[in-house]
């Protein structure tokens, strides 16, 4: 799942200044799972504004909506009649969900309220961790399902390098080393040979380095 | 509505059981038997149920507050409509035999009638007494009251200033009609303001009048010349308007300031014209007391606003202070008296020893204050019969009397106190509110030593057992006692540290991490320094040095025992008691008193804790159940309701509120009518009243009318405390026709006119918002339906040990089918290792008669070699496969679960156990005496090793409970076989608890050695010379090491439960790290277990013997049969429920439910099965989604409460089904 | 100043935008009174409780409110006296503070506040 | 000769070699750089100039390389990967060659957090020993590893880092292996006070026989202080340092410590020269180039021995 955190209100507050009437705009997919852009969040979004405005002399009228999805359009469909009467959305979907409202309402001012995180898991209540770069070229078949790209802070190839200790990375004592869970993970698959092998240089152009990506599906249109 | 005793044909029995005793125990065992279907006659000889528990501060293992956790006990025994409360009650006769018992009962005088009071307390505020007095004779039947005449006459000086005025005053003028031109008036007013000559008519000059009613207390009783005028509540009587001026003096004096007389006169008129007495005159230098006839009432000094009294000036008899016996005569009480704030029934017992309106005919305060009029002095005891079918016995203890131990200074040093006491002093609903102080002079203490045994293991006065609590309760004092006031430093002297319970000793650990002391040593003398109070305590410490050490206050933990009274009772109801007053029972029925029918439960059957009493309480609703089964449901009241009206989604809302007087508890201070004005303002409310005790019987039915004649569709009521009052009234809105959960209450006198009595405009407006914000609530109401499930009346039992058979026969004794599930491929469990019960009785003839019960038995079915492999389903009506060794399986449905898995000996490979043969266990040594004997004879030396790998990190961390009582019972044994043996137990604490230590000391005295060892300092050294053991043991008592070679090593190894891992899933239920289940609650709860509908019974809870098995395995059948004796299930209709619109399936509720009821359906939504939810309400606050709702407390609910309570907001559409 | 109760099933029931809701209909400071730690009637119901709490009084401090203005108290049943102290100590601080800024903008001279009560 | 260094010959002669490190300045003064070359020059055989260590900004490497070659050394060039893709690097390789440096490291390079710039983004396109086999591969046969021929093969010694110290110790010979494979000439290993488990590390190497493919220059640090030695074994990630070690410095007074841990780095030289499979040792005095010589010295390695063979320095 997509996972973010919340942007801190005195950056919202200033986003939303010139602004008497906006919409504070939630998503029900990724963002109500990773618990930072659902309904709930709306509320507590919604209000925290208004007592920060009223206070400040300057009341602010919110419409608070939660949609399925910001990122189908058939979903931003419901919002049209009234998105014009608005100045601005104030959006705590993620930053493709935001991106996609702008694309469909051209004439209103999107603003984001989360700062999209990664790709990750719920690692217990509360913790998300994340797995996967979205890089287009796996390989967790040879690494023990472990994914160097994105668990080895500096993406190695030949991990570990001399920052680990005791299975911690050294960038942070929460952060275990990718490499150390991909050699226990290879000796436990009985797959060590795996780690002796050289591994050719990682093409970059199925990432983010090759530019805006498209997954275009001609059987599926 | 009709309320009506369905009597149904009964096969010659009564499905009535009587209990005896109203504390935890008494309470238990009648819910249980209520909820099972039978009617509950519960007696107590104290003016309210709750017993000891009520008064204990907190409890140990957890430090819960005993109070918070009984007093939900308390209301529901009180609501139980099944449960009839007999409190002030004696039973006097038990005559019939079991099935069909007559019962006599005296119900004492109480001189309040229990079916008008409302539980207000004006009655105890008004009452003026607070001493008990020395009441002149009764005048003989021909002679005439006359007036006591003062010859013994002193002065209490000290006037402040006055002047006309000064205070809220009564105005006195003079009839001139009665007048008799005396001048009496004009003598006692000291202030100039009465204006007379001979013979003419007085007059009052109302300018220089203080109003203090010097001249209308002078008035002759014959003319009653002068009246009063604006004096609030006269007409209800003087006394009761001398409370309400004394109270408005206080108020504008903002307090009550000790200082000097303020000439308010309230004293005066209060001896003179309410008691009867006039003791007491006004002069210039301020009050004259007649020392001679002053009956020691108190009541001057309680109207006196500025304390200027003191009851011990005014007299040379001796003052009896009225002394209250909840708080162990700590602090005063008045002689109508709520035994304390939380009892049940919330009505007072005037004491006929000190009332003075029933010893003298005067006053009468209490009963003109009574708004319901429910005071009664004519009440005289009334004796009933009542038919029932068993009795239960479980009266309690008493504490022991330390005066008996006369060494430690009780009763004389007045920094010595008892653990009770403490326990009060500790309360912060005690006499100090909870703050902790020596008793002689109020400082705080700093050191606190406590003396243990004291009452207990004591053969020189008759107290040879072990009271079993005291090592606890002493440690959990202590421990508080720094918690109150972390400058304190705790010491306890004990002999043996007897934690022997479920995690008992890790809680002496805690204990001794927060800087409790403990010393074993045995006190020998306390001495109080006369000048200090402080108390020098005598001991002999570890080397032998007799040491003395000075301690600010000494606790004395008492020992239990049995009353006098208790004793008497038990004759009268033909019980056999042992020579210390406890019940006589076997061990294979330990809950069956001598006399069939009648069985016994709690410390009245051997001195025990609360978790014990409450098990033993629910297995004697068992036993009692068994009998009278056949007659379930036979004595029952039951309710008929009209059905209820559905409402429409487009009815308008009409609103009704209830604003209640309580009496003047309310009233007094808040301006109720003024309330129920605004309330008809609001909008949608149709109507509103204020009735002046809105819970009385005749109130509630005019509620009940009043909502068909305005067609009301909501309620709110604006009164007490909705903990105690809302379930009345909601049944009465459901017995009206509507939904009961369209009601809503304000709580306007604890949170209004209790709080701020010294401000009534602000206390109503207050109110009115609290009534306001009830409104909006209401009109967001929404009907909530209340489910019904049906179910099975079979029980599932899990391990066919003696608590699993045990349980089995008990439950098929009621009449439910029992599917019983066992491991192995022979029933019998772990007994079937061991030879005797700790009364020396061999087990196997027992376990046999057991296994034929069970399997002669045609509502048991035995599945052996078989194990449960799922269950799905929910309280009332499971779903459990069964797989068998064939690996056939089968389903089958029950209403409830029942775990006893059991536990097993522990063999650790300590000291060469399984290596060398003269290595054994004690289960390994009763093995060896059932069945060769002979081989004792040959034994010429044995050694007992205790706690071997236990109560360490390394083994089992905890105490076994059972080895210390085993290893004596093996002693004796030997020794009766082979009286020559030399035998020596090596011991850490002999925890021979209760009855046990009488063992213990026969043990020794038949010249068993026992041998203390200290791990942390002389661990016995276990080694072989040439081929015997050789042990090196440090003696403390010589203090040397001694030498033993036994012919046997016999170690007393602990229990260690069986593998459940997969059951522990499977049915949700939690264990502890030792791997025994975790019951539902640790004192109250001690055979539930957290998932609903699944009970525990037997060793898989915790280490304990055959009898307490059996007592929790009929305990655990009497709590499942709570659930199958009824047709169907009703559930609170507040729950949560998701509506799956929305839901994002993202697992958040189903992780934070603390109950794990939340899943994920194969539908892609979350859903929360409604017999399961607990409704709480955290899902409801954590879905992100806001896709959870949670019956009465939904967002609109609140939002409507805080939107209303600045202002009434208009009122959102109604919301409707 | 004075007190307002709302009653709950439990401490857990309470959540954000229920506390800052309060603010919005002008209460100064908002107690969140639950169970003693460890003592939950619904076994965890007040830990969540409290972080919802710190929450909150994190918004109102970037918001200039004050973190001050809410607060999550623990006390058994039987504590009136505890009950009554932590009121005067929470009513004193909220006092000290004066109006809520939102109060204060919209010229309100009322103060109130309101607490809420996990029943249990 | 793949590089003909000056290093490279006297490891061919079979001589003991030794090697220092110099950090280049925070800044753009060459006096630093030639300063600390003083300090080293007579003493080593080759010197490392670090390449932005710690993720701090410095003079960059190359830069370096050349100043300290101008006061007489010859340089060591350390390359990390964190701060340049395959093109830069490749790039950066050609000029190396081009200005006469010959002696290469290859390194992946500390992670940016430790450093004044955590905003920064990282590279780490390809990794230390895949730029290992990315130099060998231009060298030896070439061409770009893109396929594309070189226009004049670039000519370096190249090295790379061990660390013996490191978790998990299982891999860490095994990835010593994958350096050899992907064409190592020789390796520095990380600073070693812990030799018992670096003789255990030496045992795993010689039975794969890497003692013979590639040279290993063993890593000394002098201890300065009691506390420098507790705070390196605590806080620096791959630093072992056994409570012996330290005890014995601790046992000192606290001014004569420093000349212990003078004296134990020499003792520990003179082990190290005993020890089979080590063909130099790698002397990091951090912060404390001037008693280079002593150490050196102390340890018997001085004069540095000069081999001539072949063609000789530009």
């Amino acid at each position: 799942m997509i996972t973010g955190t919340p942007k801190p209100i005195e950056e919202i507050l200033e986003m939303i200044e010139p602004y008497e009437k906006i919409i504070v705009a939630g998503c029900f997919g990724c963002v109500t799972v990773c618990r930072v852009g659902g309904e709930k969040e709306v509320q507590v979004l919604a209000s925290t504004l208004r007592l920060a405005r009223e206070a400040g002399g300057r009341p602010l009228e919110i419409r608070e909506v939660c949609l399925e999805r910001q990122c189908d359009p058939e979903y931003l469909d419901p919002m049209r009649p009234y998105v014009e009467d608005y100045q601005a959305v104030l959006s705590i979907a993620c930053g493709a969900g935001i991106q996609f409202m702008a694309e469909k309402f051209a004439r209103t001012p999107l603003l984001p309220g989360i700062n999209t995180g990664f790709l990750g898991v719920t690692e217990r209540q509360g913790e998300w961790a994340e797995r996967c770069q979205g890089c287009g070229d796996c390989v967790l078949h040879l690494t023990g399902g472990i994914c160097p790209v994105t668990r080895c802070a500096k993406s190695l190839f030949h991990g570990p390098c001399g920052g680990s200790v005791g299975g911690i990375c050294e960038v942070s004592r929460d952060v275990p080393c990718g490499w150390q869970l991909i050699i226990d993970r290879l000796k436990a698959l009985d797959q060590l040979e795996n780690y002796g092998k050289l591994k050719p240089y990682k093409g970059w152009s199925s990432a983010r380095d090759g530019g805006p990506r498209r997954i275009i599906r001609e059987d599926m249109i | 509505m009709t309320q009506s005793v369905n009597k149904q044909q009964s096969p010659g029995v009564t499905g009535a059981v009587l209990v005896i005793g109203g504390g935890i125990g008494g309470m238990q065992s009648a819910l249980d038997l209520a909820e099972a279907g039978f009617r509950v006659y519960l007696v107590e000889s104290a003016p309210a149920i709750g017993g000891k528990m009520a008064q204990l501060d907190k409890t140990f293992p957890t430090n819960d507050c005993s109070m918070c956790i009984v007093s939900p006990k308390l209301v529901e025994v009180g609501r139980h409509r099944n449960i009839e409360l007999l409190t002030h009650s004696e039973v006097l006769g038990l005559d019939g035999q079991a099935g069909n018992f007559t019962a006599r009962i005296a119900q004492h005088a109480r001189y309040v009638d229990a079916d008008k009071c409302t539980g207000c307390g004006l009655c105890e505020l008004a009452c003026p007494v607070t001493r008990i007095s020395w009441f002149a004779e009764p005048p003989l039947p021909d002679e005439k009251k006359k007036r006591p005449k003062a010859r013994d006459k002193t002065v209490l000086p000290g006037v402040a200033p006055v002047s006309p005025g000064d205070m809220a005053v009564w105005t006195f003028t003079v009839d001139a009609e009665r007048c008799s031109r005396c001048g009496a008036c004009f003598r006692a007013c000291l202030h100039g303001a009465v204006s007379w000559q001979k013979k003419e008519i007085a007059v009052i000059n109302q300018d220089r009048c203080i109003g203090c009613g010097a001249c209308y207390a002078a008035c002759p009783e014959q003319f009653q010349a002068i009246t009063v005028d604006q004096a609030p509540d006269l007409d209800k009587s003087l006394g009761a308007a001398l409370y309400a001026r004394s109270q408005e003096i206080i108020k504008q004096r903002g307090g009550r300031l000790r200082g000097d007389c303020i000439r308010c006169g309230l004293c005066v008129l209060m001896c003179r014209k309410v008691m009867e007495i006039g003791a007491l005159t006004m002069v210039e230098e301020g009050i004259e007391v007649g020392r001679d006839i002053c009956q020691v009432c108190g009541a001057c000094a309680s109207v006196c606003p500025v304390e200027f009294l003191e009851v011990e000036w005014l007299t040379d008899k001796p003052v009896r202070p009225l002394l209250n016996a909840f708080n162990e005569g700590l602090n005063l009480r008045k002689p109508v008296n709520i035994l304390y704030p939380q009892a049940v029934p919330r009505v007072p017992v005037i004491d006929a020893v000190s009332c003075v309106r029933l010893n003298t005919g005067a006053c009468g305060t209490c009963q003109s204050v009574c708004g319901v009029g429910a005071i009664d002095y004519d009440q005289v005891e009334r004796q009933r019969e009542i038919t029932i079918g068993s009795v239960i016995f479980s009266p309690g203890i008493e504490v022991f009397d330390a005066r008996m131990r006369g060494e430690f200074g009780y009763g004389v040093y007045k920094n010595v106190v008892t653990s009770i006491e403490f326990e009060r002093l500790l309360s912060a609903s005690g006499p100090t509110s909870g703050s902790v102080v020596r008793p002689g002079d109020g400082k705080h203490p700093r050191t606190i030593a406590w003396i243990q045994c004291v009452g207990s293991r004591d053969h020189s006065c008759n107290r040879d057992y072990c009271s079993s609590v005291c090592c606890m309760y002493a440690a959990k004092e202590a421990f508080i006692a720094r918690e109150h006031d972390s400058s304190i430093e705790p010491t306890i002297f004990y002999i043996d540290q007897r934690s022997f319970g479920k995690n008992f000793d890790r809680y002496i650990n805690r204990v001794q991490e927060n800087q409790v002391r403990l010393v074993r040593a045995m006190v020998s003398r306390v001495f109080e320094d006369p000048l200090t109070g402080d108390l020098e305590l005598r001991y002999a410490d570890d080397s032998g040095a007799v040491v003395a050490e000075v301690f600010d206050l000494v606790v004395l933990s008492v020992g239990l025992q049995v009353s006098e009274k208790n004793k008497e009772l038990a004759g009268r109801l033909g019980i056999e008691l042992d020579g210390f007053g406890f019940a006589r029972t076997d061990g294979f029925t330990p809950l069956a008193a001598s006399r069939p029918g009648v069985f016994v439960s709690g410390a009245c059957n051997g001195p025990k804790d609360i978790p014990e009493t409450v098990s033993e309480a629910s297995g004697a609703a068992q036993a009692a159940a068994v009998g009278i089964a056949g007659a379930r449901g036979s004595q029952l009241v039951r309710q008929e309701l009209p059905p209820e009206k559905v409402v429409e989604p487009d009815e308008e809302l009409r609103i009704g509120v209830f604003v209640c007087h309580c009496g003047s508890n309310i009233a007094s201070v808040v301006d109720v009518a003024a309330v129920a004005d605004y309330a008809r303002s609001l909008p949608h409310v149709v109507f509103a009243d204020h009735p002046l005790y809105t819970c009385s019987q005749d109130s509630v039915e005019r509620i009940r009318d009043l909502i068909g004649e305005h067609n009301l569709n909501r309620v709110v009521v604006s009164a007490c405390s909705p903990r105690t009052h809302e379930p009345l009234f909601m049944s009465t809105l459901r017995q009206a026709g509507i939904n009961k959960y369209f009601f809503d209450m304000a709580n306007i006198r604890d949170q209004c006119s209790w709080v701020h009595p010294l401000e009534p405009e602000k206390a109503t407006e207050k109110a009115k918002r609290l009534m306001r914000m009830a409104v909006a609530n209401v009109s967001q109401a929404e009907p909530l339906s209340e489910l019904e499930f049906a179910v099975e009346p079979s029980l599932l039992v899990i391990g066919g040990g003696v608590a699993g058979m045990s349980a089995a026969v008990e439950a098929a004794g009621q009449g439910f089918t029992v599917y019983l599930v066992e491991q192995q491929e022979e029933l019998g469990g772990q007994v079937r290792q061991l030879q005797r019960s700790l009364d020396g009785r061999k087990f196997a003839p027992y376990l046999e008669s057991l296994r034929q019960r069970v399997l002669g038995n045609e509502r048991i079915r035995v599945f052996t070699k078989a194990a449960l492999i799922e269950q799905n389903g929910f309280v009332g009506s499971f779903d459990s496969e069964i797989m068998t060794a064939s690996g056939g399986s089968r389903t089958i449905r029950h209403g409830a679960t029942l775990v006893a898995t059991g536990a097993r000996e522990y063999r650790p490979a300590l000291y060469g156990l399984g290596e060398r043969d003269e290595v054994v266990t004690q289960t390994d040594l009763e093995a060896i005496l059932a069945r060769e004997p002979r081989r004792v004879v040959g034994w010429s030396s044995i050694v007992m090793l205790q706690c071997a790998g236990s109560r360490c990190s390394e083994h089992l961390d905890y105490c076994s409970r059972n080895c210390c009582n085993q290893a004596v019972k093996n002693s004796l044994h030997l020794k009766q076989l082979n009286p020559d043996i030399r035998i020596d137990v090596l011991y850490r604490d002999m925890r021979c608890y209760g009855l046990f230590e009488l063992e213990y000391r026969r043990a020794r005295l038949a010249g068993v050695n026992f041998i203390r060892f200290d791990p942390q300092q002389h661990t016995p050294q276990v080694g072989v010379a040439g081929e015997r053991l050789d042990i090196v043991a440090f003696d403390p008592s010589i203090r040397r090491p001694v030498t033993l070679r036994p012919d046997l090593l016999v170690l007393s190894t602990g229990l260690v439960p069986n593998d459940t891992e997969e059951l522990a899933t499977m049915l949700r239920i939690p264990r502890n790290e030792h791997n025994f289940f975790i019951e539902a609650h640790a004192k109250l709860r001690p055979v539930d277990l957290a998932s609903e509908g699944v009970f525990l019974a037997g060793t898989a809870h915790g280490p304990k013997n055959v009898s307490e098995t059996i007592v929790q395995a009929q305990a655990a059948v009497a709590r499942a049969a709570t659930i199958l004796a009824k047709d169907k299930l009703t559930l609170s209709g507040v729950f949560s429920v998701v509506d799956p619109a929305h839901c994002a399936v993202c697992l958040t509720c189903v992780r934070a439910c603390p109950y794990g009821v939340p899943v994920i359906t194969e539908e892609h939504t979350a859903y929360i099965n409604p017999a399961l939810c607990q409704g709480c309400g955290i899902c409801v606050a954590e879905c992100p989604a806001k896709t959870i709702t949670l019956g009465r407390f939904r967002d609109d609910n609140l939002y409507a409460k805080l939107g209303s309570y600045q202002s009434a907001e208009p009122i959102a559409e109604p919301r409707s089904a | 100043m004075s007190i307002s109760i709302v009653l709950l099933p439990c401490t857990g029931r309470i959540e954000e935008a229920v506390l800052l809701r309060a603010f919005e209909k002008g209460a100064d400071g908002v107690m969140v009174i639950g169970c003693l730690e460890g003592d939950c009637h619904y076994v965890n119901g007040n830990i969540r409780a409290r972080a919802r709490v710190g929450r909150v009084a994190g918004i109102l401090e970037t918001i200039g409110f004050g973190p001050e203005r809410v607060r999550m108290y623990n006390l058994s049943a039987g504590e009136g006296a505890a009950f009554a102290r932590f009121t005067g100590e929470f009513v004193d601080q909220v006092q000290t503070l004066g109006p809520s800024p939102i109060n204060l903008a919209r010229g309100q001279q009322n103060q109130e506040s309101t607490e809420e009560v996990a029943a249990t | 000769m793949k590089s003909g260094s000056n290093l490279e010959r006297v490891l061919a002669a079979g001589q003991f070699a030794v090697t220092a490190e110099c950090g280049p300045p925070r800044g753009a003064d060459p006096e630093k750089v030639l300063k600390k070359a003083e300090f080293v020059k007579g003493n080593v055989d080759a010197c490392n100039v670090t390449d932005n260590q710690t993720s701090v900004v410095r003079m960059s490497s190359l830069a370096g390389c050349l100043l300290v070659r101008q006061s007489g050394t010859e340089p060591l060039l350390q390359m990390v990967v964190r701060d340049r893709n395959r093109i830069a690097l490749q790039s950066d390789l050609l000029g190396a060659s081009a200005l006469g440096v010959r002696n290469l490291l290859c390194l992946s390079g500390d992670h940016q957090k430790f450093g004044d710039d955590p905003q920064a983004k990282n590279v780490f396109d390809i990794d230390s020993i895949q730029l290992i086999h990315l130099v060998k591969t231009m060298r030896d046969d070439g061409v770009f590893p893109s396929g594309e021929k070189l226009d004049g093969a670039p000519k370096f010694f190249i090295g790379c880092a061990v660390n013996p110290f490191a978790d998990p110790f299982e891999i860490r010979v095994p990835r010593f292996k994958l350096k050899a494979d992907a064409g190592a000439d020789f390796v520095q290993t990380q600073c070693i006070y812990n030799m018992d488990t670096f003789t255990r590390y030496m045992e795993e190497a010689k039975k794969m026989g890497l003692h013979e493919r590639v040279k290993i220059l063993a890593g000394v640090t002098p201890l300065k202080s009691v506390g420098m030695a507790k705070f390196m074994n605590k806080m620096v990630a791959g630093i072992d340092i056994p409570e012996p070690v330290i005890k014995r410095l601790a046992d000192e007074p606290k001014e004569k410590q420093a000349a212990k841990g003078i004296e134990m780095c020499i003792e520990q030289i003179q082990q190290l020269k005993e020890m089979e499979g080590i063909a130099g040792v790698h002397v990091m005095a951090i912060e404390w180039e001037e008693k280079l010589n002593e150490i050196i010295g102390g340890a018997g390695l001085l004069p540095r021995p000069v081999v001539d063979e072949g063609e000789t320095e530009r």
